[in-house]
């Protein structure tokens, strides 16, 4: 599951004759987050086919679709940052069937949209095995920002993780006795609480998704000397101060699907339908940095683990009721 | 005669209130390019233009801005009437944002019922949410009316209620399978976009710009208004006209949720057709605090200061585009409010030449 | 003599008007000089310029033969003026020592030394015979003890120029008595005294000269033993001024108020009303006199059904209305002219005309449905501004922009003129000047000849005397009796008032 | 790793305590403002810029006290433009407070893109050292001392401080007379302004300190959204605490008590929808306020104007 750099070998090429553009949700740029990343697959768009990105954010939901058409209009592709764009993409969309959409994290289904989803659930997972061998308290959190079913997946996956190599410590995510929810994806104090609350109750390992709410997580890890897990980005890099006490990160490859779709434009071969990128594709995995804090032996489990759901042989549960009933297979 | 003279000293008068937002709204936009200078490096000249061509072209500049300017203002002339109404009664509903979201709920639930004529439906819809925001605001208004607890607090504490309840029902009773948003409500239940389908301003602006002369009608035509702004003015003269204050506390904060929540209603059948799960308020209600007090309370000014907010909300989308950071808009939001806020200095003037006068003279 | 005060060629404007047009007033040590003059006349304006309240935008003042720059209270402090004002300057929920110190507190390290503040405050009473409690919560005494605590708070910075602005207004004969005694026991200790009134018999008991003020200028300034009442009230006014009501026998008829047993809590929960009976007749007029703070204010409220009863029955023309809504009330026919015309009679930033159907908004003609009829509306507050000489430039200025005494002649005239079958008016011309006291004396007697019953509530026994046709006195929350205002002498009512009895003199 | 657990109980009051504070806080500086008569609506904007210059006050300097510096200097001038406003230019109070909510919003927004080069949030700075070593050392509460920061003693030592100035200084008897009558107060020669702008100003102190307990008190950075309306529940607490020191306080502490326990619930597993665990604070708050609490009043002549030449 390491991330390798897409794409590199064209350096410098002749600049492309298209443009693209992308709206940010509500969280904009600087989220640390699916913006940031989706922001970072164009970037690189940028550097090896000299195609500079148009940028809107949105400061409120009603700006999705202005944003959309506006740059419907200037670009050749236009992405979607965000469930919560579904409804607005789908109207811009139709109403210029001759330009290309891509949309993350949820499914439009127009002949001139490109959707893109992960398998948020298969990277928890891995977190969830992580968890599962580091913690000594046989007692592990989780930390969610909005209770919605795009975070659960990643509660469902982590839990299922935390089952497959140690049962004891997964009981309390199943009945969500350590699992808290912040009510919001920016409230970085309320997440130090649930952090300190969730480790005084005996956890010792915590796995967020919830945003900003997330910084507050590493804070009191790093006061009670505890773990966590980052998500979506490189944590331990993109908040250095507490690399010493983040795990490992789950890796959401927006920048894949991004940049996949971006250089599927300019090579001629764009294509709607439907792009889930989960452990197979490169699309989820774990951090590079997990090597920094957690032992070699536990990341051969993880890689064992990860092998296997590539395989098929492990299908890794979204819904929080079907973990219940998740048993994984003895993994070699 | 005696006529035509309290005409032309209206017409003045009219005048003198609104040269004073003019003057504040050019100050505030020359003082926003300084932070366009410091932003981007840019000299004086370059900003200016940047900052002024981007402002109008996002706002009225093509026929796109102007659909979009209008999609915002909708919403804000009823949060600012909503809270015009409560400011003269003497009160202060922060509580609009709570009852707005209260008004996308019950738009969004009761859009969903399939096989009720649009034109029941579509009443039925607007009905629901006024009734919903009215019954939110009433509840702070009793509490305030016979405990004489704060309303500032309960409306405070009710926006979050609020906000938490309706993403339950989002995510739980009204959800769409696996999305973060209800189902699409009813095509019978949608407002008509009289521009076509894919603009998505809609008959709900008409039925704000009604709103404003009704609330003008009520307040200063009606008995109702004359009571209620005789309470918010001095409450025990107003009890001593038999006019009720309990009474009219409850109603005013019921008229002014009524109007939150049709917005609330409004915005869903005429914009989103579903209620997206918030992940933090709005923001409507809250600006339609600054849209009301900008336009001092009064339907008219809140009219003019919906159609403000509305285009600049509108031309941040364009300042992206010319590099400038989206931020600005609020920047010039906000002083534009302080600006307005210190209309004290012109009247000040005003005087001190009329007193000089009076000494010489 | 020596002048402690010379003020000259002082001008004040103010937006639309010239307070004070280049007046000059001097001060002499050890005199009561009084300033006279119509409501409106610039009496305050002139006092508040020599107090630093009020920057003058022309003329000098010398204080003891320096010119001085007031620039700020403190200034004035300073210069030993003090001044006790027109509406008094007490903070409500502070104790009477706290009011005293404010602004020059008695310091222990940082911290206020309460305990001198209380010392001193007691010592000071003394030293002037007042009885005052230093512990004491302003809003939980009377307004002549609040008054006092005004002259207490002067005399407590060493002022020896003392300015009493109305200072007698809310006071009982026998605190105006009293008052007078303080005067001259500071005069003798060498201060001196400026005292704004509207009352000519206190000013001719009082004073040692008389300055009169109109729209502005200064008249004239006169010694009080060279002048009289009724030369005073014209100088003042500009007119002859009748200070004599005219009336005839009354005519009762039927019963129009009835209170029976009425018992009533105050705003603190605390007994009011014990027990009030009272009745009043159609074609007569029934003062209450008493000392303010004895239920006055509470049994008004439960007729007019501001104010729950705890006990008893109300009855207008035999209709029980106890515990009905004002608005009820009004609707059987009560007039209510009210003794706070800021708080209760009017909604100050309301135009005129708004305030004119205040209480009949709802009804025809003025509305029809819930739509209003403002061309109605505003014929009718012509109607009642012509009627009553109010001086306003007209019917669409807010009612804050009146002088006090207009806006009493306009709920008056607002009242009356609803046709109710009882008039309550209560303190009717508290604080308006000779000329308008006319006009509203003679309007409440022709009322009463029309057949109307009415209840006269106030603190001045020459208004109750005057009017009356018979007297109640309210002590404690009890009308300890009813007199015939024929016969009832002021001594009289003085001794009911504070509680005696006049059987065992009888 | 360390497996130090401490009893739910210290867990529950420990976290209340940090919880009330940035609320304490704000709210104190509501009172001193309000009882000087000057509503201040704006507290939530004046913490989001205090918490903002806190951090970059700590990025600059390398030293968090320097942030604290920052936070309050910031604060002030922020309080400062209030105070212009609704005392000498005679503002509509709420016109203003809410002028200077949108302000600090976009304002802090702005700088974090200028100052910093990012978007969203600053990097990462030094945060105020806690001793929490040494404080568990302490015998008895030190297990609940070590699990609070120095904002924590800073908000209950201010509390006291600014009860005894407003009760028992000459400072306090003028701050409140100022805003019960402040003619009163001016005819005895206490300069109202004077005072006004000093209270203001002092408010903006307080929320400043608000903002920064949350952003290099508890954490280490500033995040947009990082207030999230604790400076709207501090204006409630303000008034449920009837406009005075302790009351506040008390409210204050009642919020964060039931966020406390709202964070603690989750844990029971009671079949609640998250949703209804996050209400829970709010819901008790109002259910308080009506059942105990009633009527409160706010300083006479708190929101009014004063007009030197004016009756
Ligand atoms: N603060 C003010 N603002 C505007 N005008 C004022 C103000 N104070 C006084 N005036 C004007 O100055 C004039 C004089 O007022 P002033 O209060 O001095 O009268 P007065 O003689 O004290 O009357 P009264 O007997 O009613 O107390 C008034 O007619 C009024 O128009
Ligand atoms: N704030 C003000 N602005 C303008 N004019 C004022 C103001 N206050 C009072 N006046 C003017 O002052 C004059 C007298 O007012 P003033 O209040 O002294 O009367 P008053 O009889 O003393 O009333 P009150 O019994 O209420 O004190 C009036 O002509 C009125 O127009
Ligand atoms: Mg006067
Ligand atoms: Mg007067």
């Amino acid at each position: 599951g390491c991330a390798k750099k897409g794409g590199e070998q064209g350096g410098t090429q002749p600049k492309a004759n298209v443009k693209i553009g992308m709206v940010t949700d509500q969280g904009g740029l600087g989220d640390k987050s699916f913006n940031d990343s989706a922001y970072e697959g164009l970037k690189r768009i940028e550097k090896d086919f000299g195609v500079k990105p148009d940028v809107l954010q949105s400061k409120q939901q009603e700006n999705y679709e202005p944003n959309l058409t506006q740059l419907g209009q200037r670009d050749d592709l236009t992405f979607a940052i965000g469930f919560l764009m579904e409804g607005s993409l789908k109207n811009v969309a139709q109403k210029m069937p001759d330009k290309k959409f891509a949309i993350i994290d949820a499914v439009v289904d127009l002949p001139n949209v490109m959707s893109i989803t992960f398998k948020e659930e298969e990277g928890s997972f891995l977190m969830g095995v992580i968890a599962g061998k580091m913690t000594q308290t046989n007692k592990v959190g989780f930390i969610g920002g909005i209770d919605m079913p795009l975070i659960q997946k990643f509660e469902a996956g982590f839990a299922a993780g935390v089952k497959a190599v140690n049962p004891q410590a997964a009981e309390g995510l199943m009945n969500r006795k350590t699992v808290k929810y912040a009510g919001s994806f920016t409230d970085s104090n309320k997440g130090y609480e649930l952090a300190k609350a969730l480790y005084n109750d005996g956890c010792d390992v915590i796995y967020h998704a919830s945003g900003a709410v997330g910084l507050g997580l590493f804070k009191a890890a790093k006061e009670m000397k505890k773990w966590a897990i980052g998500v979506d980005q490189d944590q331990a890099e993109t908040a250095p101060d507490f690399k010493d006490v983040i795990l490992s990160s789950m890796i959401k490859r927006v920048d894949v699907g991004t940049y996949t779709a971006s250089k599927n434009l300019i090579e001629g071969n764009f294509k709607a339908g439907h792009m889930v990128l989960g452990l197979k594709e490169d699309g989820v995995g774990y951090a590079p940095s997990t090597k920094n804090n957690t032992p070699a032996e536990v990341i051969a489990v993880v890689d064992k683990y990860a092998q296997a759901i590539k395989d098929g042989k492990i299908v890794v549960p979204e819904k929080i009721e079907d973990v219940k009933n998740f048993t994984a297979p003895e993994v070699k | 005669m005696a006529n035509k003279n309290t005409t032309s000293s209206k017409l003045r008068a009219a005048l003198n209130t609104l040269i004073f937002p003019i003057i504040s709204i050019i100050i505030a936009m020359f003082i926003a390019v300084f932070f366009v200078m410091w932003a981007e490096g840019e000299n004086f000249f370059t900003a200016t233009v940047t900052l002024f061509q981007a402002i109008w072209e996002g706002s009225f500049g093509t026929s796109f801005s102007i659909i979009e300017t209008l999609v915002f203002v909708t919403p804000l002339l009823f949060t600012g009437l909503a809270n015009a109404v409560a400011f003269k009664t003497g009160l202060f509903n922060i509580g609009v944002e709570g009852q707005f979201i209260m008004g996308i709920f019950a738009a969004a639930a009761v859009g969903l019922i399939p096989g009720i004529p649009a034109f029941i439906h579509v009443p039925l819809v607007l009905i629901s949410g006024m009734l919903i925001g009215a019954l939110w605001a009433a509840i702070p208004g009793f509490l305030k009316a016979k405990v004489g607890t704060n309303e500032v607090i309960n409306t405070i504490m009710m926006n979050f209620i609020a906000m938490f309840f309706v993403n339950y029902m989002i995510m739980g009773p009204l959800n769409a399978p696996g999305k973060a948003t209800t189902p699409l409500i009813q095509d019978s239940a949608k407002l008509w976009r009289f521009l076509g389908e894919t603009n998505r301003v809609n008959v709900g602006l008409f039925i704000g710009l009604l709103l404003v002369a009704l609330v003008y009608i009520l307040l200063w035509k009606t008995t109702i208004g004359y009571e209620l702004r005789a309470v918010g003015l001095n409450p025990h003269a107003a009890e001593y006209g038999g006019i009720s204050i309990k009474k009219n506390i409850i109603l005013a904060m019921a008229i002014s949720g009524a109007i939150a929540g049709l917005g609330g209603a409004v915005h869903v059948a005429g914009i989103q057709y579903q209620a997206i799960q918030l992940f933090g308020f709005t923001g409507f209600g809250f600006d339609g605090i600054a849209v009301a007090l900008l336009g001092k309370s009064h339907p008219v000014g809140v009219l003019l200061s919906a159609i403000l907010f509305g285009a600049l909300n509108s031309s941040s989308l364009n300042l992206q585009l010319a590099n400038i950071p989206k931020d600005i808009v609020y920047l010039i939001q906000a002083i534009i409010i302080i600006f307005v806020a210190a209309d004290y200095i012109y009247k000040w003037i005003g005087e001190k030449r009329k007193k000089e006068a009076m000494i010489n003279g | 003599m020596q002048k402690v005060v010379e003020m000259k060629g002082i001008t004040k404007v103010f937006p639309g008007v010239k307070a004070n047009d280049d007046v000059n007033f001097e001060l002499l040590k050890g005199e009561i000089h009084v300033l006279l003059g119509e409501n409106g006349a610039g009496k305050t304006t002139l006092m508040n310029i020599l107090y630093g309240l009020y920057q003058p935008d022309a003329g000098e003042i010398y204080v003891n033969g320096q010119k001085v720059n007031i620039k700020s209270p403190g200034d004035a402090i300073k210069l030993g003026i003090g001044m006790v004002h027109q509406h008094f300057m007490l903070v409500h929920n502070f104790t009477v020592a706290e009011n005293i110190v404010l602004g020059s507190e008695p310091k222990k390290g940082i911290k206020i030394d309460m305990q001198k503040a209380i010392k001193d405050t007691k010592e000071l009473a003394d030293r002037y015979g007042f009885k005052i409690d230093p512990n004491a919560v302003i809003e939980d005494i009377t307004v002549g003890q609040q008054q006092k605590v005004e002259i207490l708070k002067a005399l407590y910075r060493g002022a020896d120029i003392l300015i009493l602005d109305e200072p007698t207004a809310v006071l009982t004969p026998q605190e105006i008595e009293e008052l007078g005694v303080i005067l001259k026991n500071l005069v003798k200790e060498g201060k001196s005294i400026i005292l704004i009134t509207h009352k000519l018999k206190e000013v001719m008991a009082m004073s040692d000269r008389v300055t009169i003020v109109r729209r502005g200028k200064v008249i004239d300034t006169v010694y009080t033993k060279d002048t009289n009442i009724d030369e005073l009230a014209e100088m003042m006014v500009g007119r002859k001024v009748n200070l004599v009501v005219q009336k005839d026998e009354a005519k009762p008829g039927k019963v129009v108020l009835k209170v029976e047993n009425i018992s009533a809590l105050d705003h603190r929960k605390l007994p009011a009303l014990k027990g009030v009976n009272l009745e009043v007749r159609a074609g007569e007029i029934v003062g209450i006199a008493g000392v303010d703070g004895n239920g006055q204010t509470e049994l008004i409220e439960v007729i007019t059904g501001l104010r729950k009863p705890t006990e008893g029955r109300v009855y207008i023309n035999d209709k029980d209305v106890t515990g009905k809504t004002p608005r009820d009330i009004i609707e059987a026919g009560v007039g209510h002219i009210p003794e706070d015309r800021h708080k209760r009679g009017l909604v100050l930033k309301y135009s005129l005309y708004e305030n004119a159907v205040l209480g009949n908004h709802y009804k025809l003609p003025f509305a029809k449905g819930i739509m209003m009829n403002y061309n109605k509306i505003k014929e009718y507050a012509r109607k009642l501004i012509d009627e009553f000489d109010v001086r306003t430039p007209n019917e669409e200025v807010f009612a804050s922009a009146l002088s006090g005494g207009n806006q009493q002649k306009f709920i008056a005239a607002r009242e009356i003129n609803k046709d109710p079958e009882l008039i309550i008016a209560a303190q009717p011309t508290r604080g308006i000047d000779v000329g308008a006291i006319e006009y509203i004396h003679k309007r409440l007697v022709e009322e009463r000849d029309k057949g109307r019953a009415i209840l006269l509530v106030s603190l001045e026994l020459d208004e109750i005397l005057a009017l009356s046709d018979r007297i109640a006195v309210i002590y404690d929350g009890q009308i300890v009796d009813i007199l015939d205002a024929k016969s009832a002498t002021e001594h009289e009512l003085g001794i009911l008032m504070a509680g005696g009895t006049l059987k065992k003199q009888a | 790793m360390a497996n130090g657990s401490i009893p739910v109980v210290v867990a529950l009051l420990a976290a209340t305590f940090r919880l009330a504070t940035p609320l304490i806080f704000a709210a104190l500086g509501g009172v001193i403002s309000e009882r000087s008569g000057v509503v201040n609506i704006g507290l939530e904007g004046i913490m989001i810029v205090g918490a903002f210059f806190a951090v970059y006050g700590s990025s600059l300097t390398g030293n968090p006290w320097v942030g604290l510096l920052f936070a309050v200097v910031s604060g002030a001038l922020v309080a400062a433009i209030h105070a212009v406003l609704s005392i000498h230019l005679k503002a509509d109070q709420t016109v203003s407070g809410v002028a200077i909510n949108l302000f600090a919003g976009a304002l802090t927004s702005f700088l974090i893109f200028k100052l910093f080069g990012r978007q969203g949030q600053t990097d990462g700075v030094a945060a105020l050292p806690y001793p929490t070593e040494t404080m568990a050392k302490i015998p008895v509460i030190g297990p609940f001392l070590a699990e609070l920061n120095w904002f924590v003693f800073m908000a209950i030592i201010l509390v006291f401080v600014v009860h005894y100035v407003l009760y028992y200084t000459p400072l306090g008897l003028r701050i409140r007379a100022v805003g019960e009558h402040p003619k009163a107060a001016d005819t005895l020669g206490i300069n109202v302004y004077k005072i006004r702008y000093l209270c203001v100003i002092m408010s903006g102190v307080f929320a400043g300190l608000g903002g920064a307990t949350l952003s290099i008190g508890v954490m280490n950075l500033f995040r947009e959204g990082m207030v999230s309306g604790r400076g709207f529940i501090a204006l409630a607490a303000m008034i449920f605490g009837n406009w005075k020191p302790f009351g506040a306080t008390a409210a204050s502490f009642l919020f964060a008590f039931a966020q406390a326990f709202e964070i603690l619930a989750q844990k029971f597993g009671w079949a609640l929808p998250t949703e209804a665990y996050l209400a829970f604070p709010y819901i008790l708050t109002m259910l308080a306020l009506a059942g105990f609490v009633g009527k409160t009043t706010p300083p006479a002549a708190d929101g009014v104007p004063y007009n030197k030449g004016e009756r």
